[in-house]
């Protein structure tokens, strides 16, 4: 155990060049979107399964934490997308290695000029809701209760 | 110290460079074998090795073994014994087409041969031109003939002890009964109980302020011999290779001259032209590190300061050749190509891009002539008759077959290593099969055990690396390029002092694990050792040849000179004693460039 | 210029657990390199300072350390190269390489390394007779070149220490062993290449490789390592060498 | 040495057999996977979280889009592609870490019958979905 901590430890501290971020950053985006797919595909089943259970699903991930953790996978899917496709691209063309801080770095500003006007607009989208929310006098904070949704 | 862990085998071999692995290979097809290494055998200096391994394959242009013997003949100033020499010339060109078949990547050329190039002192003997003779893998020649050697020996599942460090040698009376070593890691003493003993422990050059080698060569071996009473031979031949980087003495290969570039002084001069005026660049490296020190006494070196350029600018060079009437002509991509460590190693200490500036070189101190005396199938000799000491062996730079004599030609060395190691295992795999295994005396190792407890407990006061600085620059000023009887003494009296303070050192490290402090502190001893073996070798020597150059006897003196020096350790104190070199074809005669 | 010289410290006869040395250095020229600086400790300040080094130019591979954090050679790193131009202070960090145990200071144990290097059959294998002419078997200068660059491997392991695989999990044969193995594979006179891309093509082989480039980037001798791997990978998903 | 062009006569290719090996089809089938998802998971990102928002998401909207065998089968096949991928990277992961035979030997089982079960389960439901169902 303490080996791995001390691996994980390490595995951010050392100091290496683009690509070891693009690794660090690809490995932890792409966990964090199969996180997110395993609650997503499971709990859309249930539109089939329990449709009520679906509806409450649904009312709970307007609240602005998922909201924000919705923004979160949209970055985490755009940049190991591009990431990803630089990878394939290096192990099958091994010849444009030359290009491997380039390319990393062209994977950042690709991700980033996508992303941001993405972030904006979802995240202007949370903003809407609340607002609408607060004008029938309710708050977009409170969490909706299961039994609200079993009829 | 009866708990002192002890192995058996057939033979030991001490050192993993080049010769020291090419005997591991012969030596292990007839006997059981330990090589024992202070370094891994990958991190040997054989590994810097750059320009090139001569062999008269004729790839290029016509060539003979016999111009390659005369060659080195003239350039060891006749001291070489002529017939090692013979064997060397002619198996180098076995030896090279064995390391090919053993993958060795040499560079090619288009018809899919080895390609070969020019170097210091190698030339047609008819016409006196240089002649492309040296085999070579880009600069890299000694990286690639350690690793392919090595590579070897995993195939062949030789046995490696890496990281011993080997301290003594077990003589009784005129017998070899093994080494014994510390394992680094441990700081643990072992004992190597053998029929035979090999040592290929590489040069000393460490003793000098600027060398090209490594910071492990330290002379063990040679001294370990000595000590045990093994006399060492033409200790006062070491050679300056003429182009070292400046203050840090990594070195330039000649393999630059080779492909054209050329020494220049602060006038833009190519001097060269002056002290060699047929082959200029490309004569022996004792005449050129005799000239670039003129030049700088004359005032002629780069800002007055004390050195020269070399310049291997396509511009430059491309003007020479155009000169010269030759019609090859070089561009950026062919120096990248042919010399990719060099423009690495002077981009990455100098600054200096070698494609568009000329580096700035000083001589540096590089390769030891001398060495543990053998006869050509690596057998130790002890005295002036060329006794054997049976099961003794040495191959390498520590060894003096002697096939350099005076002064080494540049890629001599690299055959050396691989035709004397190779004879000296198949020798030794031989010897082992008829020896017997002689009992180990009553506590083999307690003399040096106690002298590495004296180290270790020393308090002294005296830092060990106080005196090596010290040894390193009275060895440079006194005992350089050029000395005199003035100079020899002053090196001999102040090496003197230092033994004494030597007696005084002390160190940090009181620990057994990779002690590398107590390690350090026993070298220095073997350093010091060496150096004064060298300074009352080259006082007594009175004459100029080779790398040996008396300002006080500027010329050679063959009718009194010509014989190899022995030099025996007595007590504290050291005899010389000489023995007449073998000449064969060649008579000795002036030696000119 | 000053430099202050951090190094992280462990002898496992002494300390517990691993500690850092401080040690300030004055007079430092630019122009030195790590291995002077920490000669200079070793020789005028503390001896038990204990590091690996021998040919001071990087070509025999024994100081691979972690210099501010990333692999590389003490002595092929000039301070020049760590500091911005005409800083007269700076501060260097110095630590053992990643994924080899501790020996101690600045030295780990090498044997798992050459364990790995020895399992791809780094040697030449070819077993037809040679040429009946006694003379060396030919090459084009092209095939040649296809293995050029991985022929300058000193074993230095900065590589495989920087590779975040190799410190997960020291199975994995790392990119020094694949780079030896390439050797072999592209070189056309050698006919073991088969046997290698087994080894090599198993699971602790290329597939642990994640195209992270930290080898590339820490490679003294500038190899392009995982330019050397990914045409390992392709000849293991191709069938052609 | 100057860089040498695949094509070059003189350069030497051969041929070798390759054995069946589970890694390398795992390492192909996630570039392979990755490539299809660049298209898939990034297409269905874009159309439901941002064309759309999950903020004015309802279970009436799915069904709509579910009518179509079309829609149906798109999300089909992002299931089965971005599960097995993340799965099987999931496994790379947990492999690097985790260097017990037995228990990465378990975890694998593990993965692998949840891979199964949740494609079959969604699958399931996704092909079963019937929109009109939903008033
Ligand atoms: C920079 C440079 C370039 C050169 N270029 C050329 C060239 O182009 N052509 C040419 O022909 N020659 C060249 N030479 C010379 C040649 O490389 C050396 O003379 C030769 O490599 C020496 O090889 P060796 O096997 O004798 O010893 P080394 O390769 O020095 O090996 C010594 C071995 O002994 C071991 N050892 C030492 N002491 C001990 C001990 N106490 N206990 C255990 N093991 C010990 C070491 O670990 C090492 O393995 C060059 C030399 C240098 C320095
Ligand atoms: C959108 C397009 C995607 C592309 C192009 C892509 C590409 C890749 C590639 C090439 C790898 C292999 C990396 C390696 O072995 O070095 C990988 C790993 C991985 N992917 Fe994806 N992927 C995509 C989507 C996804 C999705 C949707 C998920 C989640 C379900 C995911 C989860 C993972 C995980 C967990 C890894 C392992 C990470 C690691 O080994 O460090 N990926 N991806
Ligand atoms: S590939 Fe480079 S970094 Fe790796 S061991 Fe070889 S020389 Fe060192
Ligand atoms: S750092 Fe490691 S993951 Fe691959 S590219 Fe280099 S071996
Ligand atoms: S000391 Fe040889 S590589 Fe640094």
């Amino acid at each position: 155990m303490s080996s791995l901590m001390l691996t994980l430890r390490e595995s951010m501290r050392y100091r290496g060049r683009s690509g070891h971020w693009s690794w660090l950053a690809h490995r932890i985006s792409g966990l964090a979107i199969l996180g997110f797919l395993v609650i997503h595909v499971w709990d859309t089943a249930n539109a089939f399964f329990y449709p009520e259970v679906y509806q409450w699903s649904l009312a709970v991930f307007k609240h602005p934490f998922f909201g924000l953790g919705e923004i979160g996978i949209m970055a985490a899917v755009l940049y190991h997308a591009f990431n990803g496709i630089r990878i394939t691209l290096l192990d099958f063309k091994p010849e444009w290695w030359k290009y491997q801080q380039k390319s990393a770095t062209i994977v950042w500003v690709l991700f980033f000029v996508i992303f941001i006007p993405i972030a904006l607009l979802m995240f202007s989208n949370i903003i809407s809701h609340c607002s609408e929310l607060a004008a029938e006098g309710a708050s977009c904070w409170t969490i909706p209760r299961l039994s609200d949704f079993l009829q | 110290m009866s708990s002192i862990k002890t192995h058996t085998f057939d033979a030991v071999i001490v050192g993993a460079g080049g010769a020291g692995l090419m005997a591991a290979l012969y030596a292990s097809k007839g006997a059981k074998v330990a090589v024992l290494s202070k370094l891994y055998p990958t991190r040997s200096h054989t590994g810097a090795a750059q320009g090139g391994i001569s062999a008269a394959l004729g790839n290029l242009e016509e060539d003979r073994w016999e111009w390659h013997a005369y060659d080195t003949v003239k350039g060891s100033d006749y001291l070489a014994d002529q017939d090692a020499v013979d064997i060397l010339c002619q198996e180098a060109i076995e030896t090279v087409i064995e390391l090919e078949h053993m993958g060795l990547p040499f560079d090619r050329l288009p018809n899919g041969k080895i390609s070969q190039r020019r170097f210091g002192g190698h030339t047609n003997n008819e016409t006196g031109k240089p002649v492309m003779r040296a085999c070579h893998a880009a600069d890299r020649t000694g990286h690639m003939i350690l690793q392919t050697l090595y590579q070897q020996c995993i195939k062949n599942e030789v046995t490696f002890f890496d990281e011993f460090h080997v301290v003594d040698l077990i003589r009784v009376d005129n017998t070899v009964r093994g080494v014994i070593a510390i394992e680094i890691a441990t700081g643990e003493f072992h004992i190597f109980h053998s029929k035979a003993v090999l040592f290929a422990t590489g040069g000393w050059g460490r003793c000098w302020e600027v060398t090209s080698n490594a910071h492990s060569l330290t002379g063990d071996g040679a001294v370990v011999c000595l000590r045990r009473g093994i006399p060492l031979e033409d200790m006062e031949f070491f050679q300056f290779h003429p182009t070292g980087i400046y203050k840090l003495g990594i070195l330039i290969t000649e393999g630059v001259r080779g492909e054209g570039g050329v020494l220049l002084n602060d006038k833009g001069e190519r001097f060269m032209e002056r002290y060699a005026p047929t082959i200029k660049d490309l004569a022996s490296r004792d005449v050129v590190s005799r000239a670039i020190y003129l030049e700088i006494k004359a005032g002629r070196g780069i800002g007055g300061k004390n050195y020269v350029h070399l310049d291997v600018t396509p511009e430059t060079v491309n003007k020479y050749l155009a000169e010269a009437g030759e019609t090859r002509r070089i561009d950026r991509a062919y120096i990248e190509a042919k010399l990719p460590d060099i423009a690495d190693f002077t981009r990455t200490y100098l600054g200096v891009d070698p494609v568009k500036e000329p580096m700035p070189v000083q001589p540096t101190a590089h390769y030891a002539m001398g060495g543990i005396p053998t006869n050509v199938d690596g057998c130790v000799v002890i005295d002036a008759n060329n006794t054997v000491l049976p099961g003794l062996y040495a191959a390498g730079e520590v060894a003096c077959v002697s096939v350099h004599g005076a002064n080494r030609l540049g890629t001599n060395s690299l055959v050396d290593l691989v035709v004397f190691g190779r004879r000296a295992g198949r020798h030794m795999a031989e010897y082992c099969q008829g020896a017997d295994l002689l009992p180990l005396p009553e506590g083999a190792a307690d003399e040096v055990v106690a002298e590495f407890e004296r180290i270790r407990n020393n308090k002294g006061g005296v830092k060990p690396y106080e005196l090596r600085k010290r040894m390193q620059h009275t060895m440079t000023e006194n005992v350089g390029v050029f000395r005199t009887e003035e100079t020899l003494s002053t090196a001999l009296t102040e090496l003197r002092e230092l033994r004494q303070a030597y007696q005084d050192v002390e160190i940090d490290d009181k620990g057994k694990r990779f002690n590398t402090d107590l390690l350090e502190a026993w070298e220095l001893g073997c350093l010091l050792e060496i150096a004064e073996v060298t300074a009352v070798s080259a006082l007594a020597r009175k004459e100029s040849r080779g790398g040996h150059a008396r300002d006080d006897f500027p010329k050679r003196n063959d009718e009194e000179w010509l014989k190899h020096t022995l030099c025996h350790k007595e007590g504290d104190s050291y005899r010389l004693d000489y023995k007449p070199v073998v000449i064969g074809r060649y008579q000795p005669k002036e030696r000119v460039y | 210029m000053q430099v202050q010289l951090r190094i992280r410290r462990f002898n496992p006869e002494k300390d517990e657990k691993p500690w850092w040395g401080e040690y300030t250095l004055d007079n430092v020229n630019p122009n030195d390199s790590v291995l002077d600086l920490l000669h200079r400790v070793k020789w005028e300040i503390d001896g038990t300072l204990t590091l690996r080094r021998s040919c001071a130019h990087g070509v025999c591979g024994s100081d691979a350390m972690r210099i501010n954090g990333a692999n590389a050679l003490a002595c092929k790193t000039l301070v020049a190269r760590l500091i911005k131009e005409g800083a007269t202070q700076a501060r260097i960090q110095v630590e053992p390489i990643l994924g080899l145990p501790v020996v101690k200071d600045l030295v780990v144990d090498m044997e798992p390394f050459f364990e790995h290097y020895k399992s791809v059959k780094p040697y030449f294998i070819n077993n037809s007779p040679p040429p009946e002419n006694g003379r060396e078997r030919l090459q084009s200068p092209e095939d040649r070149a296809r293995y050029d660059d991985t022929t300058k491997c000193i074993l230095c392991a900065a590589c495989t220490t920087s590779c975040p695989s190799f410190w997960a999990d020291g199975r994995y044969v790392g990119p020094a062993a694949i780079v030896q193995a390439h050797r072999f594979i592209f070189d056309s006179r050698d006919e073991g290449y088969a046997e290698r891309l087994k080894v090599v093509g198993d699971t602790f082989g290329v597939w642990r490789c994640r195209t992270v480039f930290n080898c590339t980037n820490a490679c003294p001798r500038e190899i392009e390592v995982t330019k050397a791997i990914a045409e390992v990978k392709r000849a293991l998903t191709t069938g052609k060498v | 040495m100057t860089a040498v062009s695949g094509t070059s006569e003189k350069v030497t290719r051969r041929a070798v057999q390759l054995e069946a090996n589970f890694e390398r089809i795992a390492y192909l089938g996630m570039r392979m996977s990755g490539i299809v998802l660049l298209v898939l998971a990034v297409g269905h990102m874009m159309i439901q979280h941002v064309l759309n928002s999950s903020t004015n998401l309802t279970i009436q909207f799915v069904a709509e889009q579910w009518r179509s065998w079309g829609w149906k089968s798109y999300d089909m096949l992002l299931l089965i592609f971005a599960f097995s991928h993340g799965i099987n990277g999931l496994r790379n992961v947990l492999s690097d870490y985790i260097h017990n035979d037995k228990i990465m030997k378990g975890i694998n089982v593990f993965l692998a019958v949840f891979l199964v079960v949740t494609i079959l389960w969604a699958g399931f439901a996704i092909a079963r979905f019937d929109p009109a169902a939903i008033q």
